[in-house]
């Protein structure tokens, strides 16, 4: 057998995953930060204040990474809840619930910058800005998915039902995002584009790029970290979870 | 044999109205009241109430078919014949569909032949009705689909209520927003016809895709 | 001009967050850990015995 | 009378078959079968597992291992359709139709065995006579006479019938016995779930006793 078939394979035996996911999850943590320190570092002190926005672009920084993030993350769990539904592998259950909590951190930081953003250059602290909306009714999604999840008692079966929600919203996204922009160049004409791609020199792009790594790493590490408490979770009957929850006497 | 179930289901479905034609108003009822509320919350004037009157027409009927989801697919799980669909020599997502069409024909039908008379309690121009009119014939179906989608979802839980508002509400997001944004669009004598077809777009699509998801989420909620 | 504090503001909300995605995962596997040995020792206590029930 | 003349294949067999709930085994892996003009009683006390394996058999719960054959061919959800009838805990009738409504309403959705009308069937369970009242005024025994004589009208050779007696007086269990001799007779097979605590159908039976399933399976 193939070497990554077989560790692909042997990733679906619970208690290896275990051992896998303890081992790994530190270590994407602290790559992610280690990536987003050099990152933020760049972005407050390196590169110059804007002519126009003064500071306040700084939050630039934080802001694109993690709605880029937020829809990675909910496409990433469409794509593992349709490989659990259609092969039903229970790791990719697993690790699409996983992705939920940590694409709604990411939504609701994306949110939280965008209007904080925003407050200098509209006056307000809301604005119904199309991608501001899309991401408001993006999080809407990830609350239905982990509301799904936590509702039917049967784990197997909450992860397929908030599964099956998971992919009818990845395939509605485009389509809010499309009639929410229709909806506003109709209504108020073309406002500021307040996230156009104005134009970025070069020196501001490597602190943007370093937070975007750093944003997946530190993903990559949630998502192990939750999925093996979920795993824990699913296997709190078997005695190998047991044997390691014994205090190390 | 497909016919004949869908015929049967059909039978089955108007006798069940006929025998519950009490609660046959209830949408209709709601949606009065949702026009009522926001009439009184927006001081009944005329011109304030014509200018937001398309769109308080569309919530309240998309309300009132949110309200009667939860008896898409309850009463079936709940004793028993949702196990039969299942073992029924006929797809699944083809009971799924006729029953749809059933729930629309009896709760969103009622609203668009009333929606006329709301319309005159909100003081609506009549030149809007007929774009009104036409958006709500195309949307309301694709609302009850993608509801379907959901209520499907959530068969097997005892206390969903709230949790289907919750899934709901972001997928009909689109549908307002085509819906009420064919009439504000035609208000604003641009041309409504764009977003209605658009609306057809989905409404095809949904009648094809939505079954299948929801026959999919019947047997995950049995299973 | 120069924004400061909502550079700061925005910055902290980014912190709190991603400090409770790092949090709340430890949090459940520790707790699923206190489960599963509460439910270990619990195995142990109600062994299946066989002597008659009485009532009086 | 029955569409699958008795082949040699066994009408119903499982190989392994195996099932778990969030991770705590149900049933072992379990390897039996049924031939047309057979009936095969599962018997085990509460909790093993009983309604589980029928709807596993009946295609409504997905089995975690082995496979589920009928009439010889890997059970697929069309040959289901047509080959088994499935009669769980729940009723599955309408409360607010009368009993002769939810019989054409059952056979217009699974089809009706020729030669069977949904009145002569009511009269054969005992409900002559109350073809037109609402099932919600039959008793618990009535309405699992309603839900035998939809039975009686099914077109499948396959019988699932999940604790039959349930509910029934003793004339009702006559009933149940006299129904499955004449289904066998017709080369059909039952697979029937008791607590044991009623005789068996006087006819050629297997036995299949679900013990308490082994911890780590």
């Amino acid at each position: 057998m193939h070497p990554v078939v077989r560790w692909f394979h042997q990733l679906g035996s619970p208690p290896y995953f275990e051992r896998f996911a303890a081992r790994w999850a530190p270590i994407a943590y602290i790559a992610g930060l280690l990536v987003m320190a050099y990152g933020l570092y760049g972005a407050l002190f390196v590169v110059p204040a804007d002519y126009q926005q003064g500071d306040s672009f700084r939050i630039l920084y934080i802001h694109v990474p993690s709605a880029w993030m937020s829809m990675a993350a909910f496409a990433l769990m469409a794509l593992y809840a349709a490989i659990a539904l259609i092969w039903r592998i229970k790791l990719c259950e697993i690790l699409a619930m996983a992705c939920a909590p940590v694409g709604a951190a990411f939504t609701l930081i994306t949110l939280a910058t965008g209007s904080i953003w925003g407050k200098p250059m509209w006056g307000t602290w809301w604005d119904w800005d199309p991608r501001l909306t899309t991401e408001l009714i993006l999080l809407f999604l990830y609350l239905g998915v982990i509301g799904l999840y936590n509702a039917i008692d049967d784990r197997r079966n909450a992860s397929r039902a908030a599964g099956l929600l998971a992919i009818v919203g990845v395939a509605l996204l485009p389509v809010i995002h499309y009639s929410v922009t229709w909806w506003n160049s109709l209504h108020q004409g073309q406002t500021i584009r307040l996230f156009g791609q104005s134009h970025m020199d070069p020196s501001m792009l490597p602190p943007l790029w370093a937070m975007v790594i750093g944003t997946h790493l530190w993903f990559v590490g949630s998502l192990l970290a939750r999925a093996r408490a979920d795993n824990l979770r699913r296997e709190s009957g078997k005695d190998w979870v047991a044997k390691l929850a014994e205090p190390r006497a | 044999m497909i016919w004949s179930a869908a015929k049967a289901l059909m039978i089955r479905d108007l006798r069940l109205l006929w025998r519950r034609r009490g609660d046959a108003l209830q949408p209709a009822l709601f949606a009065l009241l949702v026009v009522v509320l926001f009439a009184l919350a927006l001081g009944g004037e005329a011109q304030a109430l014509a200018k937001v009157a398309a769109a308080v027409l569309w919530l309240a009927v998309l309300l009132a078919g949110l309200l009667a989801l939860d008896t898409l697919f309850r009463g079936d799980a709940d004793d028993g014949s949702l196990e039969q669909w299942l073992l029924a020599p006929v797809p699944l997502s083809w009971l799924v569909l006729v029953r749809t069409f059933m729930h629309w024909a009896t709760t969103a039908l009622p609203l668009l032949v009333a929606t006329p008379f709301l319309a005159e309690l909100l003081h609506l121009p009549h030149d809007q009705l007929p774009v009104l009119l036409a958006s709500l014939a195309l949307g309301t179906p694709l609302l009850s689909l993608l509801g379907a989608v959901v209520a499907a979802l959530t068969v097997g839980m005892r206390r969903s209520g709230i949790l289907i508002a919750l899934l709901a509400l972001p997928l009909y997001v689109p549908i307002l927003v085509f819906g009420a944004g064919s009439v504000a669009a035609a208000a604003q004598g641009l041309d409504p016809v764009g977003a209605l077809l658009l609306l057809g777009a989905g409404l095809v699509l949904a009648l094809v895709l939505a079954p299948l998801a929801a026959a999919a989420a019947i047997r995950i909620a049995l299973d | 001009m120069s924004y400061q504090n909502y550079v700061i503001a925005a910055y902290c909300v980014f912190a709190a967050v991603m400090l409770w995605d790092f949090i709340a995962p430890r949090l459940q596997v520790r707790q699923q850990l206190r489960a599963a040995r509460l439910r270990a020792t619990r195995v142990g206590k109600n062994r299946p015995n066989e002597f008659p029930l009485s009532r009086e | 009378m029955s569409e699958f003349e008795p082949t040699h294949p066994p009408l119903l067999s499982a190989r392994g078959l195996a099932f778990a709930r969030n991770a705590q085994p149900v049933f072992g892996p379990l390897d039996f079968s049924v031939d047309a003009g057979e009936a095969l009683l599962v018997q085990g006390d509460n909790g093993a597992g009983k309604t589980t394996l029928l709807r596993v058999l009946a295609g409504l719960l997905h089995a975690d291992a082995g496979e589920v054959s009928i009439d010889g061919r890997a059970a697929t959800a069309s040959l289901r359709s047509r080959a088994v009838s499935y009669m769980g805990h729940l009723p599955a009738l309408k409360s607010d139709l009368t009993a002769l409504e939810n019989l054409d309403f059952l056979c217009g959705l699974h089809g009706r065995r020729r030669g069977q009308l949904p009145g002569n069937a009511m009269a054969i369970v005992g409900l002559a006579g109350y073809e037109d009242t609402l099932v919600r005024q039959l008793s618990a025994g009535q309405k699992r006479r309603l839900s035998l004589a939809r039975l009686w009208l099914a077109p499948s050779p396959l019988w699932l019938l999940d604790e039959p007696y349930a509910n029934l007086d003793l004339d009702g269990i006559n009933l149940v016995n006299r129904m499955v001799q004449a289904h066998l007779r017709d080369g059909g097979a039952a697979l029937l779930t008791t607590h044991g605590a009623y005789a068996a159908p006087p006819v050629r039976t297997r036995m299949l006793v679900l013990g308490r399933a082994m911890a780590n399976a």
